[in-house]
């Protein structure tokens, strides 16, 4: 792995659904270490993007490179499972059922037991690693504030306290590069701070890199290290934050999408 | 809530464990003076179209011996138990019957997986089980010198029927051409594979050869085959009340007199003949028993039957009245209600059944005359009846 | 009266632990207190209560709403009693060829059915329950159609010096409640594993459980093929105890049975279903005492599940295990 | 050999027409409720019931026994549509199928308890036998198909057009939305439901003159030939329910002429098996074109 390639590399990606391109040719990447952003009107094809990019869909052409290894084609799971690629949805998501505990302990199994026949108990003993397990899940509640309630129910809890532990849940992996869509949609302003500093500190102390969709500007402004917009499918402009947000191109796009 | 629901809770769980004690205690006082009787029946689900007129043939011989006095003054006790004609609550049924009901003898069931799966039981259990309407020659293959010796059937085999017919409608009627349209059961199938073994003999030959499943309705298709394959007559090994549906199908595609039925499915009752009469002219029906048999003793039954019922009795209310009969003389020659000493008598028994004598070979297994008639003019009109030994295969 | 209130706390004691003796002794030695219909009766259950076992696993734990089991059952009893019939093979050959033979054969089906959503998952694995009943009839070479097989041996193991059949009732029942007593163990190991918090994933939410690394396509397909193994396994209990096997194992009231059993005891949860067949077995039972209205009286009580005891008997189990569980 | 061909396709037509009237109403209950209705071939058994009883007992004429036998099925399914079905409103799929399972159980046995579990014989209708084509028919199953295209052409009148009818489409496309709007989701699926019931009774009453014998257990088969249909109809679409309901009237009678007769119950299900293979989402959308 060289430490100078980016963490993630889309070459010339399309998709179309029947007659309409979502997404034409859009190439871009991501550096080790970077908050990127990606933002767009709406149907400006970010979803798309991100869901061929994470392997949820398949894309018509183009290429996804994580760390030096194509990954096009890949499933979702074994995109987060063997790539270490993690992303969110725009709704949020929690196994409602579960207290919070076992939503954490869930999104670290598969990442101690990679494979099938270890999660079912075969093989080495696995005792120590559940309990290993456990107690990372703890640290990241603790983190996430969500210590108080870690053995509610997740559906019991608020939207704000779910996003928290959908941002918990990803950091179980350990991973390498972590895809928000939308991680401010619908939360309120106390939330929103905290959610962004769980992604700085990621950044920082854990080193994860992030690619944030986002509406909210001034998150965008204030974590992302660059900018790539998109509009009717294209890449329309890439860039730093504050340029960006001056940029002729990107305002008429908003304002005439 | 928590109160209420623990409450819901307990009161079920005593609901439940209070009926199977009460219903584990319901033991009789006066047992010596009563023979316990049980009959396994499917009773509700769709086979309980059968079940249902065994049931009534086995309570109207039950109400007449208790009303004449009993068997030499011990009254018969009924008990039913519904076997929704599956092997699994069949023999739950029967477990019930010998363990909690202490009955010592069983009739039953009409399925026949469901007779073979109560066999064992009834031989561990020592009980003696008494077949009146399961046509699986497995039953008695495996029964008396064959292994279970407290098993018995009053019911005949499909083989002396398939014989029976196939012989007449050969050399009486001149046919040569057969098609198969049976019941797919092992009833039906069995028949046709007894009916295969002796039509060559008799120069007859198969065209055409189909199945069809409890409760089918539409024959149109396969007898549009029938039709135009030239067959001479239909070889049905059929469900009772399937007869007028195949029969009114017949007429509907113009096919009436010009192919005729044989086999079995009470082709002979008033109803079926009404359904289709041009239809049925001509039918060639083997059975155990039919509704105007001249015998004073079937036409009593009829009559009690449709008086206490107030419907005709069929094939398998007459088959479990006549079971009755024979246990009742069977205990009444044996001079007690003891198993052991029944079962002595039922095999060196010479019953007299409404249809003729009946008397069971080392297997078990009655030799029942089986009557064979031809609908003439709308009216079953009987040709003979005949008794064959039964071959069992070496084992 | 509530049996969380009674207790005064300070006086409260564990009682889980001589429960828990109590439930085994009275497992142990109910051959002994009952009637050997009562005995019977609980074959039956432990019969049920293996492909119950499969079927929680697939319903309660990884939501996927089947009705293929009575499909696996009757391959299990097939493969069982041609093994018993014609090569005269020990129980535990049997057993095992069963839950081997169902568990395959699951897979060729799981591939095409488990791709459906919903409903049509539910009428194609019907399906299977009914195309295997036409094979059953049909295939009359290997099956003997409808004539069935019958005359199915007693088990017997051969173990060297230790060969033995068993025989009766009472042997009959500690067979099925030794095999019943290590499937519900294997069920319970797998819930407990991290696969089974994995098919819980699932069931909560499969595009999440996707995101998080779960091959959710390649758990379904395994949780169907072990829910058919312990199907297959029921199967052969079943073959050896009522001795004959026919098309009619393949059923969808069978199907059906074995949903009640893990609905009724309560979806998600091991003991749910062992209570859940105990429960089932013990009602239809009991019901008999009026047999022309028996199946009115079992509909009304499906409806009484759905309506008042939605989440089944198992909360109320846990509740009470809690409640006795004493004070911390 | 093409006459063999045309008289089976006919036969196929004749039998669909039977499945569809009832399968119509089922796919409809699905498309409200999002419940597979076990008990749905119960009211095709309680409508022949209800029509034996008038010939038999009341001696009224078939014409008359038709009413009577619908009628009483609305009762009773208004009865159960009040108990249970309205409750069922967003219920998971597994109390639809032990709730509808129950309610099947509760009925068949309630007929064979209450008039004794053996067949009865119908008698009535018109069973004479016409020439078509060069093949002949009974009068009655003309009779079906013609009710049969007369049930189709007013339910996509009905659905288009009646306040009913968009209120079925509303809730079929989205419940939740229902409320908002002041659409009273359980009354439309008990007006579904009683509508369906009903129509499998006259499905019931029409076809008892040509399959004559009338029992408690006979409901289930007819529920389980409907099961593929409306499956592969799409679940909740009309005019899909009626394509499958052909087709598979036509495959089982092409499967029982030149296979066997006793592969025809295994038709359904095969053929549907075979579809969701090529098609996962079935032949029709699943989005409720009532």
């Amino acid at each position: 792995m060289n430490a100078h390639l980016p963490i993630l590399e889309i070459k010339n990606l399309s998709k179309s659904y029947g007659a309409v391109k979502a997404v034409n040719d859009v190439s871009m990447h991501i550096n080790r270490g970077e908050i990127a952003g990606l933002i767009g009107p709406n149907g400006s094809g970010k979803s798309t993007f991100f869901d061929c990019s994470t392997g949820l869909a398949r894309p018509d052409t183009g290429k996804v490179v994580l760390d030096g290894q194509d990954i096009t084609g890949w499933s979702l799971n074994r995109i987060a499972r063997e790539g270490r690629m993690l992303r969110s949805f725009q709704k949020t998501v929690t196994f409602k059922a579960l207290d919070v505990e076992e939503n954490l302990i869930i999104a670290g199994q598969m990442f101690t037991f990679p494979t099938l026949a270890s999660t079912f108990g075969l093989g080495k003993l696995s005792r120590s690693r559940i309990a290993a397990l456990r107690e990372r899940a703890r640290e990241l509640i603790k983190m996430a504030g969500l210590w108080d309630v870690r053995h509610q129910p997740a559906g019991n809890l608020s939207g704000g306290q779910q996003k928290l532990i959908q941002f918990a849940s990803m950091l179980m992996p350990e991973p390498k590069l972590i895809l928000l869509d939308e991680p401010m949609a619908g939360i309120n302003p106390k939330i929103i701070e905290r959610v962004v500093d769980t992604i700085q500190y990621a950044n920082k102390s854990l080193g994860v890199s992030f690619l944030v969709i986002e509406h909210n500007i001034d998150v965008v402004t204030s974590i992302c290290q660059r900018v790539v917009v998109l509009d009717q499918g294209a890449k329309l402009v890439e860039g730093l934050p504050h340029d960006i947000i001056q940029d002729q191109r990107v305002r008429e796009a908003y304002l005439g999408g | 809530m928590t109160r209420t629901i623990t409450r819901r809770f307990l009161l079920v769980s005593a609901a439940v464990v209070s009926t199977t004690i009460g219903a584990g205690s319901m033991t009789t006082v006066n047992a010596a003076e009563t023979i316990k009787l049980g009959i396994v029946a499917p009773m509700s689900g769709p086979n309980a179209r059968y079940g249902g007129f065994s049931m009534h043939g086995a309570e109207l011989a039950v109400k007449d011996i208790n009303d004449a006095g009993g068997i030499n003054g011990m009254k018969i006790e009924l008990f039913n138990a519904d076997s929704q004609g599956t092997p699994v609550e069949g023999v739950s049924a029967t477990r019930r019957l010998i363990d909690q009901d202490e009955v010592s003898f069983i009739i039953g069931d009409v399925s026949s997986s469901v007779t073979l799966a109560m066999q064992p039981v009834a031989e561990d259990a020592e009980v003696l089980l008494l077949n009146a309407a399961s046509s699986n020659p497995k039953i008695t293959y495996q029964a008396g010198v064959g292994g279970f010796k407290w098993t018995y059937r009053n019911y005949p085999t499909d083989e002396n029927r398939a014989l029976v017919v196939a012989k007449y409608a050969a050399e009486q009627r001149g046919f040569t051409k057969f098609a198969v349209l049976s019941v797919d059961s092992d009833y039906g199938r069995s028949a046709v594979t007894f009916t295969k073994k002796y039509l060559p003999d008799f120069k007859g030959e198969i065209l055409s050869e189909d199945y069809y499943k409890e409760g089918e309705v539409d024959f149109r298709s396969v007898l549009a085959k029938i039709r135009d394959n030239g067959a001479q007559a239909i070889i049905m090994y059929g469900l009772a009340d399937t007869t007028p549906i195949i029969a009114r199908q017949i007429l509907e595609l113009g096919l009436a007199g010009k192919v005729t039925l044989i086999g079995n499915g009470e082709f002979n009752t008033e109803k079926t003949i009404k359904a289709a009469p041009k239809a049925m002219e001509g039918a060639i029906e083997a059975a155990a028993w039919l509704p105007q048999y001249d015998s004073p003793a079937s036409k009593a039954f009829v009559e009690k039957f449709t008086a206490a019922y107030n419907e005709a009795p069929n094939n398998h209310a007459y088959v479990h009245w006549d079971t009755v009969n024979l246990l009742a003389q069977a205990i009444k020659e044996a001079g007690s209600a003891d198993k052991e000493a029944v079962r002595e008598a039922l095999s060196k028994i010479k019953y007299k059944s409404p249809v003729g004598d009946v008397t069971f070979d080392d297997h078990n297994q009655a030799r029942l005359p089986m009557i064979l008639l031809q609908i003439e003019n709308g009216k079953p009109s009987i040709k003979g009846a005949y008794t064959a030994e039964i071959q069992y295969p070496a084992n | 009266m509530s049996l969380t209130d009674t207790a005064p706390q300070a006086r409260r004691r564990d009682l889980r632990i001589p429960l828990a003796a109590i439930l085994v002794v009275a497992a142990l030695a109910a051959p002994f207190i009952g009637t050997r219909y009562v005995t019977h009766s609980l074959i039956i259950a432990l019969i049920f209560m293996l492909p119950a076992h499969g079927l929680n696993l697939l319903v309660g734990y990884t939501g996927l709403l089947s009705l293929a089991q009575a499909a696996f059952f009757g391959i299990g009893a097939y493969t069982a009693g041609l093994l018993a019939v014609h090569y005269d093979t020990p129980f535990y050959v049997n057993l095992l060829a069963a839950g081997l033979v169902s568990g395959l054969l699951a897979l060729p089906l799981g591939i095409p059915a488990l791709r459906l959503r919903a409903t049509s998952f539910v009428m194609c694995t019907l399906g299977f329950v009914i195309i295997g009943q036409a094979i059953a009839k049909n295939w009359i070479s290997v099956t003997r159609g409808d004539m069935g097989l019958s005359g199915i041996p007693k088990p017997y193991f051969e173990l060297g010096p230790l060969s033995f059949t068993v025989t009766g009732t009472t042997s009959f029942y500690y067979l099925a409640l030794a095999v019943a007593a290590l499937g519900t163990l294997a069920a319970w190991a797998i819930v407990r594993s991290p696969a089974g918090r994995n098919m819980v994933a699932i069931r909560e939410n499969e595009t999440l459980a996707e995101s998080l690394g779960v091959p959710t396509w390649r758990y379904k397909l395994i949780v169907f093929m072990i829910s058919a193994a312990f199907a297959g396994v029921g199967g052969s209990l079943y073959a050896h105890y009522l001795t004959v096997v026919s098309p009619l194992t393949f059923q969808m009231y069978y199907s059906t049975t074995m949903l009640i059993i893990v609905l009724g005891g309560g979806a998600g949860m091991i003991s749910g279903t062992v209570f859940g067949s105990l429960l089932f077995v013990g009602l239809t039972e009991a019901l008999r005492v009026a047999p022309e209205v028996r199946m009115i009286a079992y509909g009304f009580c499906l409806l009484v599940l759905v309506f008042w005891f939605k989440k089944g008997f198992a909360p109320l189990i846990n509740r009470f295990w809690n409640a006795i569980g004493g004070s911390k | 050999m093409f006459s063999t061909l045309l008289e089976q396709v006919v036969n196929g037509i004749v039998t669909g027409s039977v499945y569809a009237i009832v399968a119509v109403g089922m796919t409809m209950i699905f498309g409200v409720l999002r419940a597979i209705n076990f008990a749905h071939g119960e009211y095709y058994m309680l409508g022949t019931f209800g029509a034996w009883f008038a010939t038999d007992y009341l001696g009224l004429s078939y014409e008359a026994s038709i009413v009577v036998g619908v009628l009483s099925t609305v009762v009773v399914a208004y009865v159960v549509g009040q108990l249970v079905m309205r409750r069922m409103v967003g219920a998971p799929a597994e109390s639809g199928v032990l709730a509808t399972l129950g309610v099947a159980l509760i009925l068949q046995n309630t007929v064979i308890f209450v008039f004794g579990g053996g067949y009865k014989f119908f008698s009535g209708g018109y069973i004479e036998p016409v020439s078509i084509l060069g093949f002949t028919l009974a009068e009655q199953r003309i009779i079906i198909l013609v009710v049969c295209l007369l049930v189709f052409v007013g339910l996509e009148l009905m659905v288009t057009y009646s306040r009913l009818g968009m209120a079925m489409r509303a809730v079929s496309q989205n419940v939740e939305c229902c409320g908002v709007v002041g659409i009273d989701v359980p009354q439309v699926v008990l007006r579904t439901f009683v509508l369906g019931a009903a129509l499998a009774a006259l499905s019931g009453v029409l076809t008892a003159p040509v399959n004559v014998s009338v029992y408690g257990g006979m409901g289930e088969l007819i529920t389980f030939k409907t099961l593929p249909i409306i499956i592969m109809g799409g679940l909740g679409n009309v005019r899909g329910t009626f394509v499958a309901a052909m087709i598979l009237g036509i495959a089982e009678s092409l499967v029982a002429t030149y296979i066997g007769l006793q592969y025809r119950d295994t038709v359904g299900f095969a053929t549907l098996i075979l579809m969701l293979m090529w098609r996962p989402h079935g032949l029709f959308s699943t989005q409720a074109r009532f």
